[in-house]
């Protein structure tokens, strides 16, 4: 198997989507709050997996402007499920190392003392190892 | 080490009503969706005939899974027969697992005419049980063994 | 049992009854046997005692169809058997004049040897009139006694109740002797492993000879012809040379009565190999009583029989694999 | 013994190019009783079975067995062919090594293997076969059509017609259906009402049709040829002979609150009232659930105001039971619940409406008298959205995974009706494809577009947002642009989705019609049986078979009316003589098979028998073979085995187990 | 009544309010919550890999001790309540995650989901009943327009929250009503307000927030509620505090009376005997 395909299936197999039930409705792209933030749109990322083109999936900045507000999710009417293809692909990138998109030394200037905990806590689980 | 090596190929029986679930297998031939070659099917009318000597005969005869399949319930060509064998279904099965002979290896599915992609999953997912069971040797006649 | 003796020879006498249907001494003291009594003076071989297990029911199939009216001798629990068989048109009740009688748990000769007892010579305290809660035994080796209860069969451990469930006159007291559930031996083979299950029902099964006395003793099993013994299924009269074929014939047996069987324990009784075969019929019941409601075969003659009734939400036989 | 031929069908390369055929045919030799063995190109075909007819005859065979297609598709072609040849037809089995082997596998070694296995076991059932002959039965010669829509009005009228009396059964106070509810219709924008009610007028004169309308079916039993069925007649609570159809009640009635079901709920209606102007019978209900003389014993307004006297409190439900010897069904469709796609806002602004609705809403005699107005403040709206597929294509559980197919072609009728009569307002389409096939269909759509400027857009709407100011805004895709678009609406409409009566199911179960997942009826071949019931005797008519427009409908009718006339045309019905038998030596007469009969078809008679020299009278169980449909739920409830099934035997089937676990 | 409560990070440090003025509502509607002993944080996001199991573990331990007590477990915030309940459904359905699961946590008994999970709001609509809170309100917030955010977490993606229509939900509007208040309904309630990204993405986040305020402000609210720490956060964070933004609780226990004793006392005040003496002092 290629690196390509094999970085495409696990793809498939962290989020469990099957690509190939879209139906290009662009629903998802309809839904999504951050559209206009996103270099690779929502709808767009069932055609990379499909065509294997994991290498641009990893380097769009769309990975962390997704909000995993799960309205992709929601709406779909085919089960594909969009949010879940942008997990997996953010999940592939703080799995390598060094790739961790948020660094400890940056993490103090964006603190503020009314910050939530959670915040925190699901940045790290988002974006580092 | 050579018993470990014949591959093992259960044989399946598969008992389909003639109204839905042979028309369902007869969708899943004709839209082409593939499920193993152990499978072979036997054409009933209706669930409610299939008798407990038939599934039993089958396993005497070396069968390792019988899995019967019939029209939803509600939706019997003959109104209620689906009914009547899926309580003599229930308790025969129940009666099987009872003296030890593994639960997966009969199965009821109810399969309409129309659901020919759930036949051959229905057939494959009991393929692949059958064959994480392995070779039905609590039921079988041995003399029908090699 | 002077009682029914003198009831009988009235009944006989007036022309109530053309025959009278109870048991007769055998040739040990603990084998009574069924007997037809036709004459009053017959009637000096009549016997009634603790070792009367037998289940007359049956035996009402053929006096249906003899001239004239039987009385016909029924303990509680076979009163249900009877009302099953009125159901399926097997007897005429108009040919049965039936006396109810009391029954205070019936003995288990095997129970008695089991306890070291042999060379049996006389047994008292099997009647039904005595009160004493032990039986004290005459053998060969000397007098040896027994406790009351721990000579009774299995059956009567779970019994069903003091209540006749069909009569025409009642004659005797009954005991309650119920001390355990019927389904406590069900449920724990059920909580086995398969391996476990196996082997225990094959080591069961594996004693069985086919000699066909639970299926001749079955007030259920009454087909003119057993499925086994003809060619309707390609099964008849076949040796019984694997381990197979008991299981077929036992799990079809069984099959055969689910929701008729009243649980009478006749089979388990007459098995001369000691195979406990109450434990499939018993276990039907249990799985109907469970999935479809609880349902006592032979309690009346109108209601419908588990498997010829159902429900849309019936439980899926999936079922089987997810429970417990 | 018998003398089996085997007869290996090629069905060209659809089964030779995954099994060896010769090998097939090599092995049937081995099989015991076989005497002939042969494959061909194509069985089915004239040739073919010419060779069948000559083998038959040559070789005097008793039996035979075909290795071909499904016996759903040929078993009755080759039981002809065998009779023709002078072989009783049940001596005929088929091995179905197509649908269930060459196509579903693909190595041919394996394919082969399974092809052999099943005609063994045909061959080991033929062996225990006997000949049959099928018995006959009466044909009613009266129809009953259920659903009076157009798909019903059709079908009744074409079976009238051909001098055939037709009863139709409908749920609401007229017939019409939807299409009665429909403004225009495409793709040549006749005006609905004028083209179904001159049908609905031909319908309700016509001599041979007879029409039940406020009524139900309530049981259906019998079989093919010989169907009864009770029909519910609901209390109208007003005489049909009596009344003159003047409308006085309804202008009178006090309660006119109840939410007008003919205008989906747009505007009230009175508690006495017809559906809608045009309705037949011209004969009003009374809404019970909503009359104040049911629901508090005062007002009786209509009955006083009534010159012919025709009002009739105390009228109760009436069953009527007739005899059919054919039933269609033409349940027809409904438009799904949106509440589960509330993304659309339709539960949060009332400017938010369904296609059907826009229909009334367009309609002169709609809740706006045909003025297209937003229904929160009565405006007029400048820019209409609509979208596409709302329900349909969806395969999570929220919606239907089919195409509706109406709603390409309707939402294009609408665009264009509306840029046409109100050429100021912009129209806006959100489309995921837009499907036209049908004559005349894409210039149709092509028009909408061209002529009248129609914007369609390529892409789903994610949201509709209503604004504080009682605008919509619209947050959809452009696919093609890859934008997100926000297009602020006066009004949405949305193509939702159609979905079958949701009647279809109980009266499916009644009929024992089968129904597949989403509540379509099944037809009895896909593309050979279009408007047939799997189930004999029982016909399809319309969109509850599945979505149809109206010219499809109509052809499928006119289709079911021919199949229905074609059985009525009979005088006689030969039956299935696969049917139950009792061995009388066997049988202990305890009716434990009485109770599993579906159809009452056993009885028990005391008989004299004579059992191996013992002479006794016994309750036997007799099988009334009219009556027995062959289902075998008593063989499997009879304890002793006397209870057995023509044609699929206790020993037949135990060969094929046999034949398959060798 | 008595639950397992799981309380979680936020609302013991920035969340607070959230957490103390529900327990004070507990009290005085007659609920127990029992605190689950050393929970640990669920990482405030569910994770999404299939493959994902050390990251689902200390919420199995939380359902897992809750279990044990036979108790349903209640959390107060969205996020807490979204990852638990998927979590919880993970272990119910799926059988990898269950399997591999349970082998890391060495339990007595293999933890299968069965334990309940509640979001506040749910024991209040479902165990309580909003009429029957209706008829403990003692302070009606009589004449106030709330607009309820929802936000995505409690109700997405809904076929596993089962929480309530995902695109026209009702729940905190009912609550609103019980309380005596008025609901506003806008169209953004449902729609993400960036909380997640507020870290990284701030002018994005912002923008998110504006467009959900000018729109419930456009409707007529005059302020927000919401469940969830990250949303009362960004909200007020993002537009500069426009309209102000509550906690629901904090709006229950005013609404109940019993605000004022217990504004700003921490958790540790509630002890149950404490809380005891004080409802019964109150």
């Amino acid at each position: 198997m290629s690196s390509e395909k094999k970085q495409a299936e696990l793809i498939k197999e962290i989020s469990g989507v099957n690509p190939l039930k879209c139906m290009k409705c662009g629903k998802c792209s309809a839904s999504c709050p951050s559209y206009n933030e996103m270099d690779i749109k929502p709808h767009q990322f069932v055609s990379y997996v499909i065509n294997e083109d994991i290498e641009s999936l990893v380097n769009s900045k769309s990975l962390w402007k997704c909000l995993s507000c799960f309205a992709c999710v929601e709406r779909c009417p085919r089960d594909v499920k969009p949010g879940k293809l942008i997990d997996a692909a953010r999940q592939i990138v703080v799995r390598q190392k060094g790739q961790n998109y948020l660094l400890a030394d940056e993490i103090p200037e964006l603190l503020d003392p009314e910050l939530p905990q959670q915040l925190l806590v699901s940045a790290f689980r988002r974006y580092r190892r | 080490m050579s018993l470990e090596n014949k591959e093992f190929k259960p044989k399946i029986v598969a008992f389909c009503c003639n109204w839905c679930s042979y028309a369902g297998a007869d969708l899943a031939g004709s839209s082409r969706l593939t499920y193993p070659a152990d499978v072979k099917i036997i054409r009933v009318p209706c669930s409610c005939r299939v008798n407990p000597m038939f599934i039993l005969r089958a396993f005497e005869k070396g069968a390792d899974g019988v899995i019967m399949c019939g029209c939803h319930p509600g939706d019997c060509h003959y109104s209620t027969g689906n009914f009547y064998a899926r309580r003599r279904m229930t308790l025969l099965f129940s009666m099987l697992d009872y003296i030890g002979v593994e639960n997966g290896r009969t199965r009821v599915e109810w399969v309409s005419a129309a659901e020919g992609v759930k036949f051959s999953e229905t057939m494959n997912s009991f393929v692949e049980k059958i064959y994480s069971l392995g070779e039905n040797v609590r039921l079988g006649d041995l003399r029908c063994k090699n | 049992m002077q009682e029914l003796v003198n009831r009988a020879k009235e009944l006989l006498a007036d022309g109530t009854v053309a025959r009278v249907l109870g048991w007769k001494a055998g040739d040990l003291p603990y084998n009574p046997e069924p007997a037809y009594f036709e004459k009053a003076e017959e009637l000096v071989d009549f016997v009634y005692n603790g070792f009367c297990g037998a289940n007359l029911s049956k035996y009402m199939i053929e006096a249906s169809k003899l001239e004239g009216k039987t009385m016909v001798c029924l303990k509680p629990c076979d009163t249900y058997s009877f009302n099953q068989l009125i159901k399926e048109h097997r007897v005429d009740r108009d040919k049965a004049y039936i006396v109810g009688v009391g029954c205070k748990g019936k003995l288990d000769i095997e129970k008695i040897r089991k306890q070291g007892i042999k060379g049996i010579e006389l047994i008292q305290g099997a009647e039904l009139t005595d009160e004493a809660d032990t039986l004290k035994i005459q053998t060969i080796y000397g007098d040896k006694t027994c406790a009351y209860a721990d000579a009774m069969l299995e059956r009567c451990h779970v019994c069903k109740g003091k209540e006749h469930m069909v009569y025409d006159e009642l004659i005797g007291d009954s005991n309650e002797t119920k001390d355990a559930d019927r389904f406590d031996e069900v449920a724990k083979l059920e909580t086995m492993s398969p391996e476990e299950k196996f082997a225990f029902f094959q080591k069961e099964l594996s004693k069985c000879i086919r000699c066909n006395a639970c299926r001749n003793v079955c007030p259920a099993c009454s087909c003119r012809k057993c499925v086994f013994d003809s060619t309707k299924f390609d099964s008849s009269q076949k040796a019984n040379v694997d381990s197979f074929e008991e299981k077929m014939f036992h799990i079809i047996r069984a099959f055969h009565v689910a929701g008729r069987c009243t649980d009478c324990g006749e089979c388990s009784r007459v098995c001369p190999q000691g195979i406990p075969l109450h434990l499939f019929n018993r276990k039907f019941i249990k799985d109907i009583d469970e999935l479809y409601g609880e349902y006592q075969a032979g309690a009346d003659i109108t209601s419908k029989a588990p498997l010829t009734n159902y429900t849309f939400e019936d439980a899926e036989p999936s079922i089987v694999g997810k429970r417990g | 013994m018998q003398r089996i031929g085997v007869f290996v069908c090629h069905c060209g390369s659809n089964i030779a190019a995954t099994v060896d055929v010769s090998k097939v045919v090599e092995m049937a030799h081995m099989e015991p009783g076989v005497v002939h063995a042969e494959d061909y190109q194509y069985m089915c075909s004239e040739a073919g079975q010419a060779k069948i007819a000559a083998a038959i005859q040559e070789k005097k065979l008793t039996g035979m067995v075909v290795c071909s297609c499904s016996p759903r598709m040929h078993e009755a072609t080759f039981r002809k062919a065998a009779e023709r040849a002078g072989l009783n037809p049940y001596m005929v089995e088929i091995a179905n090594i197509r649908e269930h082997c060459s196509w579903i596998h693909k190595d041919m070694e394996e394919a082969t293997k399974k092809a052999v296995i099943l005609m063994r076991a045909a061959i080991a059932k033929v062996n225990l076969n006997a000949p049959l002959q099928p018995g006959e039965s009466r044909v009613t010669k009266r129809a009953l059509v259920i659903g009076g829509g157009i798909a019903g009005i059709q079908t009744a009228i074409d079976i009238a017609d051909a001098g055939y009396e037709v009863d139709i059964v409908e749920k609401t106070p007229s017939i019409g259906g939807r299409m009665s509810q429909l403004d225009k219709t495409f793709p040549t924008l006749d005006c609905s009402a004028c083209i179904l009610t001159p049908k609905m007028v031909e319908a309700s004169a016509h001599e041979k049709i007879n029409i039940y309308t406020y009524s139900e079916v309530e049981k259906v039993s019998g079989f093919v040829g010989d169907f009864t069925v009770d029909i519910r007649k609901k209390a109208r609570s007003v005489d049909m002979d009596k009344c003159t159809g003047c409308g006085v009640c309804q202008e009178k009635c006090p309660s006119k609150k109840a939410p007008s079901e003919f205008n989906r709920g747009l505007n009230t209606r009175s508690a006495i009232y017809t559906p809608f102007a045009q309705a037949i019978p011209n004969v009003p209900v009374i809404d019970r659930e909503a009359c104040i003389k049911f629901k508090t014993g005062k007002c009786g307004v209509c009955s006083k105001v009534c010159q012919a006297g025709a009002i009739d409190y105390e009228q109760k439900d009436e069953i009527v039971t007739e005899k059919y010897g054919a039933i269609v069904v033409a349940t027809g469709f409904d438009t799904i619940n949106l509440e589960k796609y509330d993304e659309y806002a339709y539960s949060q602004s009332k400017d938010v409406i369904t296609s059907l609705e826009l229909e009334r809403v367009m309609n002169a005699a709609g809740p706006t008298h045909g003025h297209l107005e937003r229904l929160s403040d009565g405006k007029a709206p400048k820019e209409i959205v609509f979208i596409q597929c709302v329900g349909s294509r969806c395969s999570d559980d929220r919606g239907k995974p089919y195409c509706s197919k109406i709603c390409c072609m309707y939402t294009a009728k609408h665009a264009m009706l509306i840029r046409d009569k109100y050429p100021d307002v912009n129209v806006t389409v959100f489309y995921i494809d837009v499907r036209t096939p049908g004559k005349n269909f894409d210039e149709f759509y092509r028009r909408a577009v061209e002529q009248y400027g129609v914007n369609y857009i390529k892409g789903q709407v994610g949201k509709v947002i209503p604004q504080p100011d009682g605008k919509l805004l619209v947050q959809g895709s452009d696919l093609l642009d890859n934008k997100q678009i926000l297009k602020e609406a006066d009004m949405v409409v949305l193509a939702t989705a159609i979905e079958p009566n949701p009647d279809v199911r109980r009266i499916a179960t009644m009929l024992t019609a089968s129904i597949d997942t989403n509540n379509f009826l099944t037809e009895a071949h896909a593309k050979l049986r279009p408007v047939e019931s799997p189930t004999a005797g029982i016909f399809l008519s319309g969109v509850c078979q599945g979505p149809k427009d109206i010219p499809e409908t109509v052809a499928q009718a006119g289709a079911a009316a021919v199949k229905a006339i074609g059985l009525l045309a009979k005088d006689k019905l030969l039956t299935n003589p696969c049917t139950a038998q009792s061995d009388i030596l066997l049988c202990n007469g305890c009716s434990t098979c009485e109770n599993v009969c579906p159809y009452g078809a056993i009885t028990y008679e005391d008989k004299e028998v004579n059992d191996h020299g013992i002479r006794e009278t016994r309750r036997i169980a007799v099988v009334n073979s009219a009556l027995c449909q062959g289902c075998g739920a008593c063989t499997v409830a009879c304890p002793s085995g006397a209870m057995d099934l023509q044609g699929f035997s206790n020993r037949q089937i135990i060969a094929e187990v046999d034949a398959i676990c060798r | 009544m008595k639950y397992s409560y799981y309380p979680g990070c936020t609302l013991r440090t920035k969340a607070k309010d959230l957490d103390v003025y529900a327990r004070a509502s507990a009290v005085a509607l007659g609920i127990e919550l029992e605190e689950i002993t050393d929970w640990q944080c669920c990482g405030g996001v569910y994770p999404l890999g299939t493959d994902e199991i050390a990251t689902k573990l200390s919420c199995v331990r939380a359902l897992n001790e809750a279990k044990e007590k036979g108790q349903e477990l209640v959390t107060m915030c969205s996020a807490c309540h979204h990852v638990m309940k998927r979590v919880n459904d993970d272990m119910k359905n799926v059988e990898d995650i269950r399997t591999r699961a349970n082998n890391y946590m060495e339990l007595d008994e293999p933890y299968a989901g069965e334990t309940e999970v509640l979001h506040f709001l749910e024991v209040l609509r479902d165990k309580i009943g909003f009429d029957e809170l209706k008829k403990k309100v003692t302070n009606p917030l009589t004449g106030k327009k709330i607009g309820a955010y929802y936000g995505c977490l409690l109700l997405r993606p809904s076929k596993l929250l089962a929480f309530d229509d995902p695109e026209n939900p009702k729940i905190i509007e009912d609550f609103i009503r019980a309380i005596g208040a008025e609901p506003v309904i806008y169209p953004y309630r449902n729609e993400c307000c960036g909380g997640y990204i507020s870290l990284k993405e701030k002018e994005l986040s912002k923008s998110m927030c504006e467009k959900i305020m000018e729109s419930a402000e456009g409707f007529g609210a005059e302020m927000l509620t919401t469940a969830c720490p990250l949303c009362l956060y960004n909200l007020n964070k993002s537009t500069g505090a426009k309209l102000p933004v509550v906690y629901f609780t904090e709006l229950l226990a005013e609404a109940l009376g019993v605000r004022g004793e217990y504004q700003g006392k921490s958790a540790g005040a509630f002890g149950k005997e404490e809380m005891e003496k004080e409802v019964q002092v109150s």
